[in-house]
């Protein structure tokens, strides 16, 4: 999606892959902002999924290519602020979706709370449980902020619940679906009698769901998790996952690029832009707002 | 170069001895959930798509090659299935276009290699990344959702006809590896894979087809990447273009703790498999035990260097 | 063959040579070292092809496809390198590319009589079938290599110096069978330096110079100057023995013992001898000559330089230090870095003098090793050139020149001489003599006799790994060395 | 092996040709915004990390060597110097310690191949697990934040006084590519380490201390992968235990687009320099064209391919 005519602005949009839904829809929002203001979207993530460097690069690229500017959603609330000053500097105005980022050279952070999503997933598991049980978390990967807000949200939220006891939270699931599955497996194992799980993102609800499909305990035990997919909507349909902490994506990637457009035509803009958590469940996974968050249409051009 | 026969007995015990001791040690700090049938079925199937992995990659590495792209092209195996199932192929016509895909990376790094006489190592970095391109183009950067089918059903750790005992993968690592294993040691192809390896002037000059010999070598061990593929697929139903990265120095790990040499000219079937479970079962025993991830880390590191320390320590290289 | 050239790159090997073999017929290739011999045999066994030129076999003309198409058609080459897969068995390298099979795989009892009934002609009969060729010792591989050829059933054989590394009873046996061959109506093509085997073996011979065919008759109308003249393009150099002027002693073996070989050495090394150590091969000369220079472990027994002995944990750094050098006779594998310059092969145990402050002085370094290439005759575009495009003698010259660059007062030599043309070799004897007069102390293992007796001092023979009495070379004969040689060591193969 | 001159001058220039024609080509594409003196500030900067990598690889790979570890030791040094920063000292001291924790992983990976006979391949596929895990054991399991320090500026496109053009990061490259090309190509140690390389029985036979001079090897390129470290510190300003990921695979193709040859014996630093040159530009010249990010990864491994490819057209390996 970068078809280029002179005339017209250019807003980099930076994700932290481009191998995700997620990103797919933030950048179908991104795209009907860009469409409704008469902008062009540069999309471009970095080439190695998830790292750090590899990210910073794309930012001094996009500086060095002179766009107008910036949407981005920083792997690292630190290391991502020197280049995101540095653009500033070069009165390249930036806004942060998705992860925060520190340092006040950007315009304005719209994102998600993660932290009140993953208490939403606390109290979500722990109404189920009735208040007491054995839970298990299963982290996404070392040093990753907005998963670690999840988690973090979660372990507080959860800790309302005395009756709940902690059973595990330090084991990883590790970048890949496969790896989430192999160590789900593995603590499945190691915890026959378990009564709820939390995954903080999207790849470890997959392959905690694979996992506990596969030992025939789906449905049985109390399971939340994070983010959407084909997948697990079904999972949701049929009863396998109890809860999905759902973000909105779309709407993320549509606020950020009209707050950039907004900061370009010399508007005051928040410094803070929620774009809100939704809890889906098996009972109102039909109602609109959730089905469309659940099952995002994305325009052809995305795909 | 001195091999006594003695030698080269704890040689091939070696990977064995290895494999015993990690099992003792987990059975003993968990008597009751490590040494279980149903752990045990699930150590299997999880060592399913490496041992597959490692299976080819031990004919590339005793004919004194390397692979560096199998875990990419796993990856394109998973999108090439999802694809044509989404589209409306029947299972069994997508899997078998998933595991020639993974013969396809093989043959063009094999001809590539003997074309252009460029270290494997340097082709196969480079295909590593063409080929994960590739995957994310044909799947439009994103996973992609396939209808069910029974394909899901062979990892399945409860086969479906019940008599299985483990997953159909299993069986299939099973029998390949005892046919490979056979391939290797007996066939012409196996003996000019061993030739080639030992000494590649000798294997030109005794009138080896040594470049055709290369290309099937990668080929095969290309078949072996796109069956993993599938098995990939099948653990997760989905395509994923990002599925399997850096899978590819597991799976030599496992050859090499197996008891090849990378040099070429020595290495087993046998011994690859092993590899392929003690990794899979020092990965399961970290968990049960609750072994925070970073020393399962330094676990698995320390035991690829120690098992081949012992291995080599009577030897030269 | 005919008008047969060939170049490599900016080298050309071959500028039109010409050769013909008839059935039954011995025929001695000859030439110095970088002739172009093995590059014309290489040609003919298809392994290299020709830029030019005509072949024909039994009257219809033969351009080989490869290697295993001139084996298909008749003609086998026996490698001046060793060329066997070491991991591989004794039985999978004889068969290698010709192997037999059913559906792809390997039918191994179909050929085992005939593999048999080789190695018994090679007097191999008990060597296992399933032994991997790497253990082997490399007289035992050079007689694998041997068999290879006689098992493909070939009517022209070609033997590229197939007795470098045997010992004289085998090449007794080798004898008899290239006979044998012959007198089956095989054409044989026999390459060596050794201008008594030839006489002993060959026919009729072709002399090449400088990749051109030069001469060609019968070996009985030569005598040995005629032929060195053709070869040299002049007339040839002889060296005569200078008496020894025998000095202190200077290397002392006190009771060497190895693993697994030497089993018992002593000698005395003074300054100003060439010592000379013969004996059969596998009698483990190599493996007292390791020893001695620290690069196989010593289990007992003492080695001493100028009087001071060497530690265990002492390896060939320390013996470099106080004077000693070391020439292999792998210069493949352990001799030369092929594909580095030779100014830095011919430097590199010593870059000292020509460096200053840790860095290598360039011009330094290029004076130094012209000056060792001009004193040696060493063929090469110059001192920047790589080592492995050099010819093998001159290789082997670069090697030796290693050792005279360091200026050591000790030189061990492993077969200086093998596969050296006979200008180069005497030309490395008078080196060997002017360096023992100057004051060295040379100990040398050599397996040609006549070619020992004739410029050492003193003789000693190895049997079975140990080391007997050194003995006046000029009172000694070499009957009485090969009765020592050969002496209770009946069974060699055991 | 059959160089004449000429040819060995081609392979000389191969590296600077493949650079010359990434330049021309993104100058045709990107007029504008390609051949700009602060893109190509920026691409300096960028090219640091895997430059002093490479440099150090250099070093590794003409001895006969490889090191897959570097990425996570890179990880390792900039926790190693947020931690100190952290905890108080003084950021001379940090820097210094991320620089010789670096070097420290080098020694121990000279140790262990020397010691254990064990080939480098294997012994750093061990320690890249090894290394990594203690990255991830000393940082806790996350991401380590420092305080800011001038170390930041040393990576700072627009350098402190202003003088000096580009960052100070760049001049440590170009000044330490400029010293260890020398040590590399007229040193004593320098022509070991091709002596190595090139013949490695040769070398022992010659009195070379073998294995004291691989330690100095993967020492000295430990230490240039600590100085990455730190840099990558710079950059990040944080300890990141999970950075630099896979990144041995850039550094090694680095060196092998710029002509080594990784069987040891061929080599030089401007040629790897250059390498890390190419691969940076690339990154560069496609985010600046829009190129999709599969289509680069597609291209890059299609490079690395090519540029080896011409460059051994005319030799043999
Ligand atoms: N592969 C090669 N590349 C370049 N030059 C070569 C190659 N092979 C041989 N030569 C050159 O060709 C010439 C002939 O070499 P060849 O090996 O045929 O000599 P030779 O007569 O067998 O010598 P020797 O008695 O030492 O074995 C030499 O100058 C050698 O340097
Ligand atoms: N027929 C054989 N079978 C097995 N091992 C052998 C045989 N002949 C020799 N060896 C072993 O090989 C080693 C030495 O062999 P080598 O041929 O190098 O001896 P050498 O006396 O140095 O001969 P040369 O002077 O030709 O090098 C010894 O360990 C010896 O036991
Ligand atoms: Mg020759
Ligand atoms: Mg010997």
């Amino acid at each position: 999606g970068d078809s280029k005519s002179p005339s017209k602005r250019v807003i980099a949009v930076i994700p932290k892959g481009t191998t995700h839904e997620f990103w797919k829809s933030i950048h179908a929002g991104a795209l009907k902002a860009a469409a409704e203001s008469g902008v062009d979207i540069a999309w471009k993530g970095p080439p190695k999924e998830d790292d750090r460097d590899e990210q910073i690069k794309v930012v001094e690229d996009s500086v060095t290519r002179r766009v107008a500017a910036i949407v981005l959603a920083p792997l690292d609330e630190a290391a991502l602020a020197t280049p995101v000053a540095e653009a500033a500097k070069d009165k390249i105005p930036v806004v942060v979706i998705d992860s925060d980022l520190k340092g006040d050279a950007h315009a304005s952070f719209v994102a998600t709370d993660n932290e009140k999503g993953g208490a939403m997933a606390a109290e979500r598991l722990g109404t189920l449980l009735g208040g007491k049980g054995r839970v298990l978390m299963l982290r996404y990967q070392v040093g990753s902020a907005s998963t670690e807000k999840r988690e973090r949200g979660f372990l507080a939220g959860i800790a309302k619940f005395p009756g709940i006891t902690m059973v595990s939270d330090n084991q990883y699931a590790g970048a890949t679906a496969e790896a989430a599955y192999a160590a789900a497996e593995n603590l499945l194992q190691r915890f026959p009698e378990l009564d709820g799980i939390f995954c903080p993102n999207e790849s470890a609800t997959f392959g905690m769901l694979r996992a506990l499909t596969s030992v025939g305990r789906n449905g049985k035990v109390k399971f939340v998790g994070f983010d959407a997919s084909a997948k697990l909507a079904e999972a949701l349909k049929t009863g396998d996952i109890h809860g999905l902490v759902l973000q909105n994506p779309f709407r993320m990637g549509y606020l950020g690029v009209k707050t950039a457009l907004d900061v370009l035509d010399g508007k005051l803009v928040e410094r803070r832009i929620d774009t809100g958590v939704a809890m889906a469940t098996p009972d109102n996974m039909t109602t609109p707002d959730i089905a469309e968050l659940l099952n995002p249409k994305l325009p052809e051009n995305v795909r | 170069m001195s091999d006594s026969n003695a030698v080269r007995l704890v040689r091939r015990l070696g990977p064995f001895l290895g494999l015993a001791l990690v099992l003792v040690l987990f059975t003993a700090l968990e008597p009751d959930r490590f040494p279980t049938a149903v752990n045990f079925r699930t150590v299997l199937t999880q060592t399913v798509i490496v041992g597959l992995g490692a299976v080819g990659m031990t004919f590339v590495v005793v004919s004194g090659g390397i692979d560096l792209s199998v875990g990419s092209s796993i990856a394109l195996s998973t999108i090439v299935i999802a694809r044509l199932l989404r589209d409306g192929a029947s299972p069994a016509a997508a899997a078998l276009a998933g595991v020639v895909a993974g013969g396809v990376v093989g043959v063009v790094n094999g001809t590539l290699i003997t074309r252009l006489r460029i270290a494997p190592f340097i082709v196969t970095l480079g295909t590593l990344q063409i080929v994960r391109g590739t995957a994310k183009y044909l799947a439009g950067e994103q996973k992609i959702d396939a209808p069910a089918s029974w394909l899901a059903g062979l990892m399945a750790k409860s086969p479906d006809p019940s008599w299985l005992i483990v997953a159909p993968g299993v069986w299939a690592l099973i029998l390949l590896a005892g046919f490979l294993a056979f391939v290797l040691r007996r066939s012409i192809l196996g003996v000019h894979t061993y030739a080639i390896g030992s000494n590649e002037s000798t294997a030109v000059l005794c009138g080896i087809k040594v470049d055709r010999t290369k290309v099937l070598i990668y080929g095969l061990s290309g078949l072996m990447t796109g069956l993993a593929g599938l098995m990939q697929f099948s653990r997760l139903t989905v395509g994923d273009p990002t599925a399997a990265t850096g899978l590819e120095l597991n799976i030599i790990a496992a050859v090499v703790i197996g008891g090849a040499s990378l040099s070429g000219g020595v290495g087993g079937i046998a011994g690859s498999l092993v590899g392929a479970l003690v990794m899979a079962f020092l990965a399961n025993g970290c968990t049960l035990v609750g072994v925070p991830n970073y020393a399962q880390e330094i676990l698995v590191g320390a035991i690829i260097v120690a098992v081949v320390a012992i291995d080599r320590s009577k030897r030269g290289t | 063959m005919e008008g047969v050239e060939k170049s490599f790159g900016a080298t050309r090997a071959l500028s039109g040579v010409s050769l013909d073999v008839a059935p039954g017929d011995v025929h001695a290739l000859i030439g110095e070292n970088g002739a172009g011999k093995s590059t014309l045999m290489k040609i003919l066994a298809g392994v290299l092809t020709p830029d030019a030129g005509r072949m024909s076999l039994f009257g219809s003309p033969y351009r080989p496809t490869g290697p295993l198409d001139a084996r298909r058609r008749g003609v086998a080459m026996i490698h001046q390198e060793l060329t066997l897969a070491p991991h591989l068995d004794v039985e999978a390298n004889l068969t290698l590319g010709t192997e037999t099979t059913t559906f792809g795989f390997v039918r191994r009892a179909g050929r085992r009589a005939a593999i048999r009934d080789v190695l018994t002609r090679l007097r191999l009969a008990d060597l296992p079938f399933d032994t991997p060729v790497g253990t082997l010792s490399t007289a035992v591989r050079q007689l694998l290599e041997i068999a290879r050829a006689l098992l493909s059933g070939a009517r022209v054989v070609i033997m590229d110096e197939p007795t470098s590394s045997l010992g004289r009873r085998d090449v007794e046996r080798l004898f008899d069978i290239v006979r044998e061959l012959a007198a089956s109506g095989c054409g044989i093509i026999y390459i060596s330096h050794f201008m008594d085997e030839l006489r002993e073996v060959a026919t009729r011979f072709t002399v090449l110079r400088d990749g051109a065919s030069v001469g060609t008759g019968t070996l009985d109308a030569v005598d040995d100057d005629a032929l060195i003249r053709l070869m040299a393009g002049g007339a040839p150099t002889t060296g005569t023995r200078a008496p020894s002027v025998r000095g202190t002693p200077l290397l002392v073996l006190d009771g060497l013992e190895g693993h697994p070989r030497p089993t018992e050495a002593s000698l005395v090394l003074h300054r100003g001898e060439i010592l000379g150590i013969t004996g059969l091969v596998g009698a483990g000369r190599t493996e007292l000559l390791r020893a001695v220079f620290g690069l196989d472990p010593v289990v007992s027994g003492s080695v001493t330089l100028a009087g001071i002995g060497f530690s265990a944990d002492e390896g060939p750094d320390a013996r470099w230090d106080r004077g000693m050098g070391f020439v292999s006779e792998d210069r493949k594998h352990e001799g030369l870095m092929l594909d580095l310059p030779l100014s830095v092969n011919l430097t590199l145990s010593r870059l000292e003098p020509v460096s200053r402050a840790g860095f290598v002085d360039g011009k330094k370094l290029d004076a130094a090793s012209r000056e060792w290439i001009d004193r040696l005759g060493i063929r090469a575009a110059g001192s920047n050139v790589a080592v492995g495009s050099l010819s093998g003698g001159n290789q082997q010259k670069v090697a030796i020149a290693r050792l005279l660059h360091h200026d050591v007062d000790v030189l061990l030599l492993d077969e200086p001489t093998r596969g050296i043309d006979v200008r180069s070799k005497a030309a490395v004897w008078d080196l060997l003599r002017s360096l023992a007069n100057a004051g060295r102390g040379i100990l040398v293992v050599g397996s040609h006799l006549p070619e020992m007796l004739a410029h050492c001092d003193r003789i000693a023979v190895m049997n079975r790994g140990r080391l007997g009495e050194a003995r006046d070379a000029s009172t000694v004969t070499a009957h009485e060395l090969l009765t020592e040689a050969v002496s209770v060591a009946e069974s060699r193969h055991e």
